[in-house]
């Protein structure tokens, strides 16, 4: 099941592992996370994050296993395969929706079959709702936890223009929602921090909350992705810089430690 | 089980469904049900194939890494099924709002989603504004359920259930929310199995209504901690979808056609009981 | 602090024998029941009621321990002395409250320390709200299960003008409200069904939903109990019948298995 | 915990409540707290007895069996201290809206009675009508805590919490509505004791602000199922309550007077651990 992806330009890392160190990056040392179905690259940046700059970061595997530190990851990360040396096995209804409606997790990553430029997210049908050209899984606990955790990260294995929309068909969870201080107006807490690619990196621009281009892999150009992306891609004031290298730590306890087995790469 | 009852099935994704009741669902040539599941794959996609099932109520159905169940997206797609489709919580909360009798709960989920929306018109869900703050919710109304079916992993004939090591997924939710509820069990143990841990019963007898035997009733999902879910048998389901007539004989093979339980499962071959997870058990 | 209980004349057994008695034959055996604080009465009835009649019984001692089956009942109906044998602990939030909003139990017994005809209860003050007399423990859980369980009990141990009364201090407990269908237009199932007292028993005239005699305890007469309650009693059309006998089986039960060292004298 | 904070106590009426911390409230001569108890006694009133407390709000407070918390009645009496009155399930449901940050939690509990108007003034509670039924509910409002503090069984340094054999009581409720969580625990054991039983862990680290050993930390009240509740002390303490001499001086005598939480219980002579219930643990 498992695909392959191309190696970074003069990184020493294929795209799955820069990726994977990007997101871990991005996790602050209070970062208390869980995760959904097929998330294997914010499994892996977790695991990877909690063992170098963010040592008292929580990430309960499967929303369940709380400190969860299994020998590899397998074949879903919505199963017990991932529960491992967790201190802590959550109920569900009872513990973990409780946590996530009070934020006590406060970091969630998602990734839809489309994506707009707000950070919203489509999961549920690519056509008309009521007679779908392709009938998707369903946003899963997307429209809940977009509601409710502060800290959203987005991720693409696939920047096109058929992930990357300028509309959703379907809006399965929200994002920024319609941009500004709509989703503030909703009550909602924070809001997408980053989506990270496989071709670069995006922000979100403080007033309008459109994605903005943080960052671009090695050997990218910013027509390059323009031209993957359905929308108009906001850049920054100054140049946009390259996304960091990963460092040899990294690779090597994301290779030997985090994720032996490459299961990251079932997202490629 | 009547043609046309609406029945919620336990588990969670590639975990603990019901599969071997399922199954007699589809030899019993079940029609017009509803099922609700509030996240689910190999089950739904069973009963569709099957033409159990006219109507889905979830948050989710797919194969997870494995792909999109088939039957279901192809049926949802032509319209033969209906998809009434939820977010997780947003169904969690119709499931609580009929447990406890309560005209709706309240929740933040959903909004600023399409998903509400679709529930619009028959009432099912609504979007208000809190009198006091003007901060809005959904209101989710109760939804009505017949039968829950829940696999477990001991219990006794009177009715006293067990997951072990401790209830995780969204089950006790479908069995609040139930009329009547089948447990299908791993093991038929004696209740002073219970009453020398009744910290780990996991639904009282009054709870239950029938309990019938099935080990390793779950294949092929998991039944954590005893075994994992079979990813040979999602990967040979997926791939007998290439044409109606293999997958016709393949659901023959493999799912529909053993007479018994233990038929399919020699027709399946699983790997020994004790290759799940391991952990904490 | 146990007290004593008079004999009832006649009946070679004691007032609260004959109320333990009385309380379990009206015990059907689909009766799915729980109980509260200071409730030796109605849990003496469960559990009598559970080896005779009504063998498949479901009692859940202090709410939390489903079947339970204690060797002896100790000083407090609200703790684990009670749990032995127990084929479930229940979790008070999750587990109990649901099934309480459920009405999966089906049976309560409360009693107030005062009580009216109507079967309400007040267990908050004695005396105006704000300055009370007495300020009492407070209702507990009677204002919710008053309102969400169909078959409610109530006893009292002290059948005197200041525990029935014509007009409660304070409603801490619903029975049937202001009588008539107010209960049923809140939307609640059932209502009180009998009240068990040191002199009588009281069902509820199906019309008015106030209490009326049912049966009078031996040696008490229709004087005596209208002396002793606050709100006139109304009669049955025919002669009011003497409360029935304990069995010699009954009383053994009790005596023997059900509460050997007498904890329900504490009420007394 | 700043003078005026709003402070919630674990346990239920006998059990299980954390006494040491409360001690410790009483020897800090902490003032203006207002405590949170959904079902208490003895918790509550050593806090009024120290003039810790200025406002209770509860659904019950009382010793049972043993008769009326003497100092909450008679501080309620005369005014000295505010009585904020809900039932059990009305405190429950403003707990979990302020848990799951919800505008209210709708619930059936109250209707009919008194209970719901002492709180219309403050908005704390509003009874509504639904829109699509036309059936009544009261609306709960959140109720913020500043601080929860419950009494455990086990508790590591990082916070994880295990109550044996299970959470049975509705601490969890203020655990997650409270700001901050305090434990105390009857014994502190290494994080390895959580990995090793996972599906026993009550609250998980992040839940947990601050740990303390405090062992037999419940007493007088009980631990189950490692120790009952200690009649002959609520017996004692409503026997030197004949007058305010002899209360003052059994109070400093027996509860704030010792200096450690060793030197209380040696003034106590409660019975040794193990007397408690004895069932399925």
């Amino acid at each position: 099941m498992s695909g392959a992806a191309a190696a970074v330009p003069g990184y020493g890392c294929t795209i799955d592992e820069l990726m994977v160190v990007t997101f871990s990056r991005a996790m602050a040392n209070d970062t208390r996370a869980f995760n959904g179905a097929v998330s294997f690259i914010p499994v892996c940046g977790y695991r990877l994050a909690r063992r170098t700059h963010a040592p008292e970061l929580v990430w309960a595997a499967s929303s369940i296993a709380v400190d969860a530190d299994p020998a590899v990851v397998g074949s879903s990360t919505l199963s017990d395969e991932l529960w491992g040396g967790a201190s802590m096995l959550a109920n569900s209804p009872f513990d973990f929706w409780t946590y996530a409606q009070g934020a006590r997790y406060n970091t969630f990553a998602f990734r839809g079959a489309q994506m707009d430029a707000y950070g919203n997210v489509n999961n549920s049908v690519i056509g008309p709702y009521d007679s779908p050209k392709v009938r998707l899984p369903g946003g899963g606990g997307m429209a809940d936890l977009g509601c409710m955790i502060p800290r959203i990260y987005l991720w693409s294995s696939t920047h096109d223009p058929r992930t990357f929309v300028d509309r959703l068909h379907f809006r399965s969870g929200i994002g920024w929602g319609d941009g500004g201080d709509h989703r503030a107006s909703l009550g909602m807490p924070g809001g997408p921090q980053l989506c990270i690619t496989n071709l670069c990196v995006f922000d979100f621009e403080q007033e309008s909350k459109r994605m903005r281009l943080a960052s671009l892999h090695p050997g990218v150009s910013v027509d390059d992705v323009q031209a993957a992306t359905g929308f108009e891609v906001l850049l920054p004031g100054d140049e946009v810089p390259t996304t960091a290298q990963p460092s040899t730590e990294e690779l090597h306890i994301l290779r030997t430690e985090v994720d032996p087995t490459g299961a990251r790469l079932r997202e490629f | 089980m009547p043609d046309g009852a609406t029945v919620a099935l336990g588990g969670l994704s590639m975990n603990s469904a019901p599969m071997a009741f399922v199954r007699e669902l589809v030899r019993a040539n079940k029609r017009d049900l509803t099922v609700v599941a509030i996240v689910a794959g190999m089950c739904v996609d069973w009963l569709v194939a099957a033409g159990c099932a006219s109507r889905v109520v979830a948050g989710l159905v797919s194969f997870e890494g494995f792909g999109l169940a088939p039957n279901f997206r192809h049926a949802t797609q032509s319209g033969k099924v209906a998809m009434e489709e939820y977010s997780e919580h947003l169904l969690i909360c119709r499931l609580q709002a009929q447990a406890r009798q309560l005209p709706f709960m309240p929740t933040v989920a959903g909004l600023g989603t399409d998903v509400p929306a679709l529930h619009e018109a028959s009432g099912a869900l609504r979007i208000e504004t809190d009198a006091a703050t003007g901060r809005p919710y959904v209101a989710c109304t109760p939804l009505a359920v017949d039968v829950a079916v829940v696999h477990v992993h001991e219990a006794d004939v009177a009715g006293n259930a067990r997951v072990n090591p401790k209830l995780i997924w969204m089950d006790s939710e479908i069995v609040n929310a139930a009329e009547r509820t089948i447990v299908t069990a791993e093991r038929i143990v004696d209740t002073g199995s219970f009453t020398a841990e009744p910290h780990r019963t996991s639904y009282p007898r009054f709870m239950v209504d029938a309990v019938c035997e099935a080990p390793r009733g779950a294949y092929p999902t998991s039944c954590f901690p005893e075994y994992g879910h079979d990813g040979r048998f999602f990967e040979d389901y997926l791939g007998a979808c290439g044409s109606p007539a293999d997958f016709a004989n393949f659901f023959e093979r493999r799912v529909a056609g053993p007479t018994t339980w233990g038929d399919f499962l020699a027709a399946n071959d699983p790997q020994p009981v004790g290759d799940g997870g391991e952990v904490g058990s």
